[in-house]
């Protein structure tokens, strides 16, 4: 036995109620002054086994683990070698633990008040879940309204059901639900603080529209004599107004003015809007403002957008106006789009006859040009499209180039098989290698891997299923908020099976697309999964704080500030107050940790020349004691 | 040199007869006319053996820390002779909070470069009397018992003046100094790159060979200005590095690659560790390494440059370099 | 390379506790094996190793010492690798300096989701360790025969 | 000594640096292949039949000369795998094996005045093996 130790059990399921009572009878009958478990990943565990030895009377911090699982027995092959290697990782824990000290944790404030980052779906349903719990929640929204994605979609699969029937109501209730603010056109700007207490720092940009006043009778656009911006609702597909409320059913229903665009705010001519707006809500000399609040937990619902089609130049989508993506096809689809929901194509209006969907563009694809992960929703609203169209014009040839059709889902295979046998929608198991144009004729050239027969096709128009990647604000969001992130910009979960709604950074919740691909009953359930996380956090009065947080020794402290320059959370200030250093006592310049704001990263001791500043429960001597042990 | 010198005292003098200052840091012959060593005066009487000359080549900034605390305690200031180079330290103590900075009254001094005894003997001088420095300021005439001889000052720098940092003060108060700074003298790095060219197993001989001959009596680190915590985490039993007793201890083996790390980014080559070392191991070539690192890594630093300073080790940028790219670079 | 045939060579990964020891983690649960050499200490960030940690390890006898964080970028702690990176590339460049050669000291980022590159790195690290045979004997830095 | 059909394949990924495995039998190289009509197999079954150890018959297949080598496959793979090489290995091979020639050099002119359009490729294969 190793020294200090004095009692060793063995037992098969130590995270067991019977495994957990084999520690605290130890602790009672040997009067244990600290206990090593060698077992999972403490990432796993080490929660439940310092509990138990908390309601044993032990300090929990007395409490280490030996990863033999994670780092050991599941990854050597060699029993003999895996084993020697569980001793030594039991040796640095006994070493350390032998100089672990007890450590109580200390208590934070929870501010009653959530900021959920993203209206669309997501982040809509996530607010109205909190604040029907009774939590004032703020949302913040980068765009001029609520809505996000959804908002854009035609129908829904697999019921067909109208998407703005089914969100319009949702977002009405988002506006007219006291506990919810929403914070339109507005970007969050700074975070800083920690769960409980977060400050952040939201711009809302002008919008040259008094909110308030604005009644959104759209006089204003139909006035506005810039005519030619992109309509972003649109997919960029027909034109809007520099003055313009994004669609019909926008909650603010006010209008904004871009103003790259407006005429007034470029050249100071024209002022039309405001003679014509009644209600007087025009002011063009609004200003960005900013907001300060500060909040308990802070939810990222941040969604996605799809892929830039052009990066796949052999689908010609910058060349051929025909060419367009799924989610210009909803907007094509919908009679609130740019055909008034009849389906012509782009480039001469015209009714197509027979159309080529490709799956898979950019997604699966580890070439570097899309991204490596299946982007989830693209085989059904595929299927969804290939049905409605069929359903509503049957002259139409529909076919559909696929890789594999993927339908895990309530009905999806159902439904994707009705459109293949009742829709009679051509399924073919291949890729399009070229799509191009010849004397005005849209071709494509693809494969058959069943009838092992290479395809080509005439086409009027052809939709390339893109893969969805995260919204490109996520990343600096996630910084923002120091949650981590994947390669693929996804918001990495805390546990992919068992916390998949949390970011490993406390108070940090996710819901959406943020998180990974998924559809809206996904999105909606995760959104309502994130929110019962929000409340039972925003629940508590006090949260314990984690008491491994850096210390400094004043009387070894030289007052050098190298600490302070390096704390990520401002935790470490100066002080300069009496020493008294065994009798001496001198004033001078000391370093001081605020144990609320630490986070207990240990940059500090580092920088530290004199070795004043520690780490409790990951000690200088602690660490020392593992490598000794290791190096043996 | 001589004309400085004078010059020096007499200032120093004043500006305590004056009562600008109560204390003068300076330096004291010793036994020996070379043994120059830091001494604080405490009155305008003790000045009489304030020296200055091609001997004093001790940097007096360290002395600031205590110094300056115990001259504002007392309600008066301490005056304090630093050569150009000494300059850097006293900006880098600043920059680390650890000078009173009101109750010091900075004399920049001039500087020539400073003569190391050992190089003069090297040259084949025996029971050497005297040093006088000859008129044409570039050679020193050698009194010994048998008779005098000449030497160029240039062969006989000590280490770090040889390879000079510059003859500009960083930071004074008042500067007597008849020099133009001509920038640095020769290539500092050179020692290093001579390193970096062996092969690991030749740079782990040098290093053994050198550092098997530390008697661990702790001059380097007395002398250094970085290393100045009120408790070195050798003597700090909670830094898991210090064992007082054991021998065949981590601390004992590492000391030099320690101490090297503690002042990196703040060590300002003053070559203070090279020059009071008795067993003459090139410590200097510890920091230089870190500082021709650093200033390749992250762009030129100079600690202590000014006061204030960001180092460059509690600093970064969000494109640094990998420490992986680092490993194709030099060395083998 | 090595006289000794026995020799095993002694490996220190430094892990920090919110990427790479969840991607040691993930490389467990994905039975994804890499030499039993490397042994793991689990630190809340790369930026808590201090570089005695390190020097602590090769005066004890490590062959190879390993420091693995979070990307830059996505430090848990926003900016800790940061300054990890600058300390580890100037402590990996003195021990090189003083002969521990560079192949025995590496930083590498594996994020919690990649326990994939943690096994691939390990492997890797391991087989050039092994290449290198044994490491010279820092603790005799002083003990010049 | 006779190599296993098993070998043979294994040789080929050794040959292309290609890793089949990669393939998601997507068929976006047979789709995009330009010379696809005139080869007996198509770029994703040279990758499939080789992932599956099956290259005698390619290796006896006088169309896998056809194969432009314009790399369009190889390029537009979404998994990386490089069909393009693989049929590159598969002809290296063919023309390594002595006696199971495909062609003899005085087959070239032949074969020329036969089909003036015979792939350069063909007749490089044919030119290289000429000067053993």
């Amino acid at each position: 036995m190793q020294p200090g130790v004095v009692f060793a059990q063995d037992y098969q399921y130590m995270c067991s109620e019977a495994g957990q009572n084999i520690i605290k009878d130890a602790i009672k009958t040997h009067g244990l002054t600290g206990v090593v478990v060698c077992s999972c990943s403490p990432r796993m565990h080490e929660a439940t086994f310092r509990k138990a030895a908390a309601q044993a009377g032990l300090n929990p911090f007395m409490v280490e683990i030996a990863n033999i699982r994670e780092h050991c027995s599941w990854i050597h092959k060699d029993k003999e070698e895996g084993t020697e290697k569980a001793c030594v990782l039991m040796r640095a824990a006994v070493a350390k633990v032998t100089l672990n000290a007890p450590l109580k944790a200390g208590e934070s404030k929870v501010v009653k008040r959530a900021l959920v980052i993203g209206g669309g779906i997501a982040g809509i349903q996530t607010a109205l879940d909190i604040a029907d719990a009774g939590f004032p929640v703020d949302i913040v929204e980068k765009n001029a309204t609520i809505g996000g994605r959804m908002a854009q979609l035609d129908k829904t699969f697999p019921t067909l059901d109208c998407s703005s029937c089914i969100l319009t109501p949702k977002m009405v209730e988002a506006k007219a639900n006291e506990n919810i603010r929403l914070i339109t056109y507005a970007e969050v700007e700074e975070v800083s603080g920690f769960v409980g207490s977060f400050k952040a720092k939201i711009r809302k940009k002008a919008r040259f529209v008094k909110e308030d006043v604005c009644t959104g009778c759209g006089v204003c656009m139909s006035k506005c004599p810039s005519k030619k911006g992109l309509n972003e609702f649109n997919m960029g597909l027909n034109n809007r107004s520099a003055i313009y409320i994004p669609f019909a059913q926008a909650i603010p229903n006010v209008a904004v003015i871009d103003k790259e665009q407006c005429i007034k705010l470029k050249t100071g001519k024209c002022g039309l809007c405001q003679k014509v707006c009644t209600a007087g809500a025009i002011d063009y000399t609004q200003q960005d403002e900013f907001i300060e609040e500060e909040y308990g937990a802070i939810v990222m619902a941040t969604g996605f957008r799809p892929i830039d089609a052009s990066k796949f130049d052999e689908y010609s989508y910058s060349t051929c106006k025909d060419v367009v993506t799924s989610l210009e096809l909803e907007r094509i689809m919908n009679a609130a789009g740019p055909t008034g929901g009849v389906l012509l194509r782009p480039s001469d209006g015209k009714h197509p006859h027979s159309i080529v969907f490709i799956q898979c563009v950019g997604s699966r694809d580890v070439s570097g040009r899309g991204k490596p992960y299946c982007s989830k929703i693209c085989c059904m609203y595929t299927a969804k499209h290939a049905m409605l169209i069929r359903d509503k014009y049957p002259d139409v040839e529909v076919h559909v180039f696929y890789i594999d059709v993927r339908t895990p889902g309530k009905n999806f295979d159902e439904f994707y098989r009705r459109a293949a046998e009742q829709y009679d929608v051509d399924y073919i198991k291949g890729q399009v290698g070229k799509v191009y144009e010849e004397n005005g004729q849209l071709v494509v050239r693809g494969v058959d891997l069943i009838s092992n027969e290479q395809i080509v096709l005439n086409a009027d128009m052809v939709v390339l299923a893109t893969a969805i990647e995260p919204d490109p604000t996520a990343r600096k969001v996630a910084n923002m908020l120091t949650a981590s992130i994947d390669t693929n910009d996804f918001i990495t979960e805390a546990h992919p099976k068992l916390r998949p709604v949390e970011s490993p950074t406390a108070g940090i919740f996710l819901s959406g697309v943020c998180q990974g691909p998924k559809d809206i009953p996904e999105t909606v359930s995760q959104a309502g999964a994130a929110a019962s996380k929000v409340i039972g956090l925003l629940a508590k009065d006090k949260l314990t704080t984690n008491p491994c947080v850096a210390h400094s020794d004043e009387l070894l402290c030289n007052g050098c500030s190298c600490c302070e320059k390096v704390c990520p959370y401002s935790a470490i200030s100066y002080e300069t107050k009496l020493i008294n250093d065994h009798g001496v006592k001198e004033t001078r310049r000391v370093a001081m940790v605020n144990e609320a704001l630490c986070q207990g990263c240990g940059a500090c001791t580092v920088v530290c020349p004199s070795g004043a500043m520690d780490l409790k429960g990951f000690s200088n001597k602690q660490i020392m004691a593992e490598v000794d042990a290791i190096c043996l | 040199m001589q004309r400085v010198s004078e010059r020096v005292i007499a200032r120093a003098r004043e500006l305590m007869r004056e009562g600008t200052v109560n204390k003068v840091a300076g330096w004291k012959a010793g036994e020996f006319f070379y043994d120059c060593a830091p001494y604080v005066f405490e009155s305008e009487e003790s000045l009489k053996d304030l020296v200055y000359d091609r001997f004093c080549a001790a940097n007096l900034s360290k002395y600031m820390i205590k110094n300056s605390v115990a001259a504002g305690a007392e309600g008066g200031k301490v005056l304090v002779l630093l050569k150009p180079c000494d300059t850097y330290s006293f900006n880098q103590l600043l920059t680390e909070h650890r000078i009173a900075r009101e109750n010091v009254y900075v004399l920049g001094v001039g500087c020539e470069g400073m003569c190391d005894i050992d190089r003069i003997r090297e040259k084949g001088f025996k029971g050497i009397t005297g040093v006088d420095e000859n008129a044409d300021g570039k050679t020193l005439t050698v009194h010994t018992l048998y008779g005098d001889g000449e030497v160029a000052i240039d062969d006989v720098l000590v280490n770090k003046c040889e390879f000079c940092k510059g003859k500009a003060h960083m930071i004074f108060d008042e500067l007597i100094s008849d020099n133009e700074d001509e920038g640095p003298r020769g290539d500092r790095f050179a020692g290093v790159r001579e390193l970096e060219a062996m092969s690991p197993a030749d740079r782990f001989a040098f290093w053994q060979s050198e550092l098997s001959k530390c008697i661990r009596c702790n001059a380097c680190r007395n002398a250094c200005p970085a290393c100045s915590c009120r408790k070195c985490v050798f003597d700090n039993d909670a830094s898991g590095i210090a064992s007082k007793a054991n021998t065949d201890s981590f601390e004992e083996k590492m000391f030099h690659i320690i101490r090297a790390f503690h002042v990196a980014g703040r060590c300002t080559d003053c070559g203070e560790c090279t020059r009071v070392c008795p067993q003459g191991i090139p410590l200097h070539l510890f920091n230089r390494k870190y500082i021709k690192d650093i200033n390749e890594f992250y762009g030129e630093y100079a600690a202590g440059a000014e006061a204030g300073q960001r180092g460059p080790l509690i600093n970064y940028t969000v494109d640094d370099i990998e420490p992986a790219a680092v490993s194709d670079k030099g060395g083998n | 390379m090595s006289v000794n045939a026995d020799w095993k060579p002694r490996i220190v990964a430094f892990c920090c506790n919110w990427c790479s020891y969840a991607g040691a983690d993930l490389a467990g649960s994905s039975r994804l094996a890499y030499p039993a050499d490397v042994k793991i200490i689990r630190e809340p960030c790369s930026c808590r190793v201090n570089p005695m940690f390190i020097l602590k390890a090769f005066e004890r006898g490590a062959d190879g010492v390993i420091l693995c964080g979070c990307h830059p970028g996505d430090c848990h702690y926003s900016t800790g690798n940061y300054y990890t990176r600058r300390r580890m590339a100037l402590l990996f460049s003195m021990l090189d300096y003083i002969g521990v050669e560079r192949g025995r000291t590496r930083v590498e980022w594996v994020s919690a989701a990649e326990g994939a590159k943690f096994s691939r790195v390990m492997n890797d690290f391991v087989a050039q360790i092994r290449e290198l045979g044994e490491n010279v004997k820092v603790g005799d830095l002083r003990c010049k025969e | 000594m006779q190599m296993s059909e098993k070998d043979v394949a294994a040789l080929v990924k050794e040959i292309s640096g290609s890793d089949v495995k990669k393939c998601m039998k997507c068929g976006k190289c047979s789709a995009t292949c330009p010379a696809y009509g005139e080869m007996r197999f198509h770029p994703h079954q040279f990758v499939a039949m080789v992932a599956r150890g099956r290259v005698e018959e390619l290796l006896k297949d006088p169309t896998v000369t056809r194969c432009l080598s314009c790399f369009a496959c190889v390029e537009r793979c979404p998994r990386g795998v490089e069909p393009a090489n693989v049929v590159a290995a598969i002809r290296v091979l063919a023309e390594r094996e002595q006696e199971g020639n495909n062609f003899s050099p005085a087959d070239v002119p032949k074969l020329l005045s036969q089909d003036p359009e015979i792939p350069q490729q063909a007749l490089v294969s044919a030119f290289r093996k000429y000067r053993k």
